[in-house]
């Protein structure tokens, strides 16, 4: 039987994965796809949390189809502001920005 | 047949006016032919004013509704005022700075209007999920602010970076509100609290996790070191009255959900937490206002005096005290005055294109413009915390609380990094004052919404500085019913 | 032979997650990411989530990825030459964050073992499946929540039309 | 679970999807011949009597072909295209239930693959997916016809599926359930069809599956005269039968989504309920071939407006009134 | 008998008609690889670089085939994605709206009226002009 810390591990990985991505891509919109992949492993452990912790009431999956509607206002406007960039000035590697700079 | 829950929409009135004037905006702005920008700002204030007046009224009402998901209390009330106050100040930096720089278009206020809904959610929020729509609903008009200028590379820039780190802290947030949802089975502040009984943060590896991540998040939202790296940037490229914006009222906000996180819902953790925070504090200090002195261009200075600021305000939160709380909203509001006032000056001394924008280009300005140059000089005395200036106040008493709840050295550091940034701020007086005047084709022209801001700001600066008492009763009210 | 389903799914979800990170055409990236989602989806409905799933799909696999596809295309996004030196400083940043959370993973796996496979898993109530109950606890319990993240949509419609349209009447 | 059990399953889906396959076949034929009709020709009536083992010699035809795959192009992407265009379609078919349950062997057989509790949901988030099919083929071709044409087509279809998800969501209230089999339970007699209590939810459907399955008046992605082929220029042999058939199959399984939400699903007087189930069907499939005969095809910026400017407000007026009308 | 089986299919025990679709999904997937592999058995290849080369009426292919195409199609996924975020709301009100009665209607009223001012303002802007 898959129990809770199996779901908790997965997310955990997928976090871990998501948020590697994050800071080895090098395109606005890798980089976006990466957080998409951190959103999702948070939404997996509010499933799993609904299911094993509180299955009467469901207040993690009506959490998730929050974070599924804010990932998808993100996305749009994310991706805009790469598009915006891409327009203007050709820009879609984010090393092309100095990211570092202090 | 559901039950229908009890809804009481007098919790959301201020949020109610600010989304309508924004929703009327934007209609006005597509169906309007012709000249609009006074039409919008003036409902743009309009809905400000209404916001603030209903906010008001409702001092001392505690109302709560949705289901607890929101309340309404004082302290709510007060971030609800200031934002308006931000927001109406903002407006009157923009009008200027916007036909100047050729980029007016009606979403701007939109935008601002529905920023400022956002924050007025998370400042009232009880709840994490609501808190998370409230941040989300605050920050993605911010980002689209900062990208606003869209003909600017540097503000194309700093709309995508704001927005990556934007979007990555939210993932961090969200990942640790899982993960106190799933220790406790509820994200209700409240709840969250009789559920904290009796456990030790420790204890509860979960838990720990979850809190850690959400601090982690909220970091990035309100700048502290090392979670600051996309501040500079960002308001350097955002347009300047949208980076005083955000200098103040997301930031304002971020404390209000972050004071009412720890001292409420988190309340019993909070002893196990106070030495993270106490670090937080001492490295934003630090590195906030060492990284300032070295700063050559006068927006990228006031963005890591911001910084720096944060970390003040820091303290207060280290406390975990109701004298802390107070100290933070009075400081909030005299940052709000102070700040408000430089970037009007550096507004009024810019041009169009963004010139003009280095400290160097300061000099000897005392004698071409000498309001300009003394208004200046009040703003930065402020910042510093000289009195009898609103700063001054702002940080008395925050190191006075420090004190009072045991937290010397912190005080201590804090007064070192006032002094330290005693000399930054300082410098820029020193150039406006003592060097001679810098070949410059600058023409000034006094705009009068600027200067209103100006006056505004210059006048609570000084109310604040040298009439701190009815402040100091507004505040302590505020904070009544909290603890 | 849940636990069977449920490794199938998680393996082919991490090994999707790897290809999304370290492929180099962004197509191909995006077309993990779908996979990816696809498979979240699949464990949501291994653990009688099926709205969850559907939403999953239909939201997040069939809408937020075509639209990620679109502007793949519409940037013509060359494949990414991984495994530069400038990104440095972030990759090892990226290890240790790594590192760290894969520390929390090794402490979750030993909760496991100490906890007992068995004791969180209580008997699934009839309605978790149940729409209803997602759709009451939505209407009422957060309806705040509900309300307003109309408003958060409202702003991106609005924002991101702002920023990638043209100055001109019809310059797209 | 036993052998018998296995038994009944393995032979309905067999049924099911020999059933498929073959009204894939034949629709082909049965559309070259209507078409031919309405245009005064005769059509292809050579192979078997009346034509009628046309398909099978397309299909050789089809096998025998050589599969090129174009220079540059992506081959992994290249090669599951068709599959990802063929297989959602496949999918939706498993939660329609195609008859009366009947008795065999002394067990009770439901006629359909898989009875779900969330079956529009389901129907929805693999049509969700049919759009990859066209996107991936188009970008995997490297050629700009494709690229261009499924664009086109994706951009249609996204477009479409927003109004085909509100149309449903007006059925929704009226039927309070998700589940294909309590749906068609609930419209047990001809004045019960959810077609009369949704009329205008019907309508806004049956021109949101249109545009879903990319046929004429909406099939400009796949539009001869401006785009040769659409977003299956490049495919060939295989390739190319399988998004054939997806198309096809597509049109079997929206019509008989239509006729399971709208027209009482198998229900029907007299006659056994398969037979009702396929006429319905063919009813809509001949609806399908009929308005290519005779209607002409939406230019692309009217066709955008349309989908945005009329039916979605139009889906939105739907739910309104449905709302207001459960009210009262 | 059944005991041979039964570890075998407990899947089909436990998910039930869950299960059926992915035997279904397999089936269709099987289907697909076997005639594919049935047809690379017995057609010819015979491929030469002209045959590989794109479609083109016959032409020449000219230039790289990945042009730039509008923006506007951008704009259509978003409006997309967030009508379809509006959708996938609507669909537990839906299921519920019989036992929430006018209350739900109200709510429903207010969260599309606030998405249809982004209708407008797309409208308006001639985001959906496709022009």
């Amino acid at each position: 039987m898959a129990t809770l810390e199996h779901y908790l591990i997965l997310s955990a990985i997928l976090f871990c994965i998501g948020v590697f991505g994050l800071l080895s891509r090098r395109n606005a919109v890798g980089i976006l796809m990466s957080i998409e992949l951190m959103f999702n492993s948070a939404n997996i452990n509010f499933v799993a949390f609904s299911k094993f912790i509180n299955p009467d009431i469901l207040t993690g999956q009506i959490f998730s189809v929050f974070v599924i509607a804010i990932a998808a206002a993100e996305a749009a406007v994310g991706l805009a502001i790469v598009v915006l960039l891409y327009r203007n000035f050709d820009i879609v590697n984010i090393d092309k920005i100095n990211f570092m700079k202090w | 047949m559901i039950e229908i829950p009890f809804i009481n929409l007098a919790v959301i009135y201020p949020e109610i006016a600010i989304f309508t004037a924004s929703v009327i905006v934007l209609l006005v702005d597509l169906f309007m032919k012709g000249e609009k920008q006074g039409t919008l700002s003036t409902i743009t204030m309009l809905g400000f004013a209404a916001a603030a007046i209903i906010a008001s009224r409702q001092w001392f009402h505690f109302e709560t509704g949705f289901s607890d998901a929101l309340i309404a209390d004082n302290f709510a009330l007060v971030f609800k005022l200031l934002f308006c106050a931000a927001g109406v100040l903002t407006l009157f930096l923009s009008v200027h700075y916007l036909n100047r720089e050729k980029i007016f278009r009606g979403e701007y206020f939109f935008l601002i209007l529905s920023s400022t809904v956002g924050m007025m959610i998370l400042a009232s929020a009880n709840e994490l999920i609501t808190a998370f729509l409230g941040l989300e609903v605050m920050s993605v008009p911010l980002y689209l602010l900062a990208g606003y200028d869209k003909k600017k590379l540097l503000s194309n820039e700093a709309a995508l970076k704001y927005f990556l780190m934007g979007a990555f802290a939210s993932g961090i947030l969200i990942y640790g509100i899982a993960f106190v949802y799933g220790n406790l089975g509820t994200t209700n502040f409240d709840e969250i609290y009789r559920a904290l009984q009796g456990k030790t943060l420790y204890g509860e590896p979960l838990l720990l996790l979850g809190l850690g991540l959400i601090l982690i998040g909220f970091s990035f939202k309100t700048a502290f070191v090392p979670f600051h790296s996309w501040v500079p940037d960002v308001y350097v490229g955002t347009p300047t009255p949208a980076t005083a914006f955000f200098s103040i009222a997301p930031k304002a906000a971020g404390f209000a959900i972050l004071f009412r996180l720890l001292f409420k819902a988190f309340a019993p953790m909070m002893p196990d937490i106070t030495g993270i925070l106490w670090v937080l504090a001492v490295l934003t200090m630090f590195a906030g206002n060492l990284i300032a002195i070295a700063q050559r261009n006068i927006k990228r200075m006031l963005a890591y005096s911001s910084i720096a600021h944060a970390g003040y305000i820091l303290i207060a939160l280290t406390t975990g005290t109701a004298d802390g709380a107070k100290a933070a909203i009075l400081y909030l509001l005299a940052y709000t005055a102070m700040n408000v006032g430089a970037f009007g000056i550096v507004i009024l001394l810019g041009r169009e294109g963004e010139k003009d924008l280095s400290i160097a280009g300061y000099s000897g300005l005392s004698r071409r413009h000498p309001i300009a140059a003394a208004a200046m000089a009040l703003f930065m005395f402020s910042l510093a915390g000289i009195p009898p200036t609103a700063g001054f106040i702002g940080k008395f008493y925050i190191f006075r609380g420090a004190v009072s709840a045991g937290f010397i050295w912190l005080a201590i550091l804090g007064v070192v990094n006032s002094l330290i940034s005693v000399y930054y701020y300082l410098r820029v007086i020193v150039i406006m004052y003592m060097k001679p005047e810098a070949e410059s084709d600058r023409v000034i022209t006094y705009p009068l919404s600027l200067m209103v801001a100006i006056i505004l700001a210059a006048w609570g600066t000084v109310q604040i500085g040298i009439f701190p008492n009815s402040w100091l009763n507004l505040v302590r009210d505020s904070v009544s019913g909290f603890f | 032979m849940y636990m069977a389903i449920f490794i199938l799914f998680a393996i082919m979800s991490i090994a999707g997650a790897i290809m999304v990170i370290t492929l180099k055409s962004p197509v191909s990236s995006a077309i993990a990411l779908i996979f990816v989602l696809c498979c979240i989806a699949g464990l949501f409905a291994l653990m009688g989530a099926l709205f969850m799933a559907a939403l999953q799909v239909i939201v997040y696999a069939g809408a937020i990825m075509v639209l990620f596809l679109f502007i793949i295309m519409l940037l013509n996004l060359k494949d990414e030459i991984l495994g530069e030196d400038e990104k440095k400083v972030t990759r090892v940043f990226g290890s240790i964050l790594g590192i760290a959370f894969l520390l929390e993973i090794g402490f979750f796996v030993r909760r496991a073992l100490t906890v007992g496979s068995e004791s969180l898993m209580y008997p699934v109530p009839e309605q978790f499946a149940s729409i209803e109950v997602i759709s009451t606890g939505l209407f009422t319990k957060f309806l705040f929540a509900f309300e307003i993240t109309s408003v958060l949509l409202l702003v991106a419609i609005i924002g991101a039309i702002m920023l990638s349209k043209g100055e001109g009447k019809t310059e797209y | 679970m036993d052998l018998i059990d296995i038994g009944i399953t393995v032979g309905k889906v067999v049924i099911i999807f020999g059933a498929l396959m073959g009204m894939v076949a034949y629709m082909t034929l049965f559309e070259r011949r209507v078409i031919a009709f309405i245009q005064g020709r005769i059509g292809p009536n050579r192979v078997g009597f009346q034509g009628l083992l046309q398909p099978i010699a397309d299909a050789v035809k089809l096998l025998f072909k050589e599969d090129v795959t174009p220079a540059g192009a992506n081959k992994f992407l290249f090669a599951i295209a068709p599959m990802l265009s063929f297989i959602p379609t496949l999918l939706t078919i498993a939660v329609i239930p195609v008859a009366e349950s009947s008795t065999i062997f002394g067990r009770e057989v439901d006629w359909i693959i898989s009875d779900i509790n969330i079956g529009i949901l389901f129907v929805l988030a693999v049509t969700a997916m049919e759009v990859y099919g066209i996107i991936i083929g188009g970008w995997a071709s490297n050629s700009k016809y494709p690229l261009l044409g499924a664009l086109r087509a994706s951009a249609q279809m996204i477009s479409y599926e927003v109004s085909l998800g509100l149309a449903l969501v007006g059925l929704l209230m009226v039927t309070g359930t998700f589940s294909m089999t309590e749906i068609v339970a609930q419209q047990s007699s001809f004045l019960q069809w959810n077609i009369f209590k949704q009329p205008l939810g019907f309508l806004l459907f049956i021109i949101g599956a249109f545009a879903e399955v990319n046929r004429i008046p909406f099939d400009l992605p796949e539009a001869e005269a401006e785009l040769v082929g659409g977003y299956n220029t490049e495919f060939s042999s295989m390739k190319f039968a399988m998004y054939f058939m997806g198309e096809y199959a597509a049109m079997i399984s929206i019509s008989a989504i239509m006729v399971t939400l709208y027209f009482g699903g198998w229900q029907g007087p007299i006659l056994p309920s398969p037979i009702w189930f396929l006429l319905k069907v063919g009813a809509f499939l001949f609806t399908f071939v009929w308005v290519r005969g005779t209607l002409p095809r939406f230019r692309y910026d009217q066709l955008m407006r349309f989908g945005w400017l009329v039916l979605l407000p139009l889906a939105l007026f739907n739910i309104f009134i449905t709302g207001v009308i459960m009210v009262l | 008998m059944p005991d041979r089986f039964a570890g075998r299919l407990t899947a089909l025990e436990m998910f039930g008609n869950y299960a059926y679709t992915g035997i279904w999904l397999l089936i269709g997937v099987g289907f697909v690889l076997v005639t594919f592999w049935f047809a690379s058995l017995i057609r010819p290849q015979r491929p030469n670089p002209t045959k590989l080369e794109n479609y083109e009426c016959g032409e020449m292919p000219l230039s790289a085939s990945y042009l730039q195409f509008n923006v506007k199609y951008y704009i259509f996924a978003l409006i997309f994605v967030i009508f379809d975020v509006e959708v996938v709301f609507l669909f537990p009100w839906a299921v519920v709206y019989n036992s929430l009665g006018l209350f739900a209607l109200i709510e429903m009223l207010v969260f599309l009226l606030i998405l249809i001012f982004g209708l407008a303002y797309a409208w308006k802007k001639g985001a959906l002009q496709w022009v």
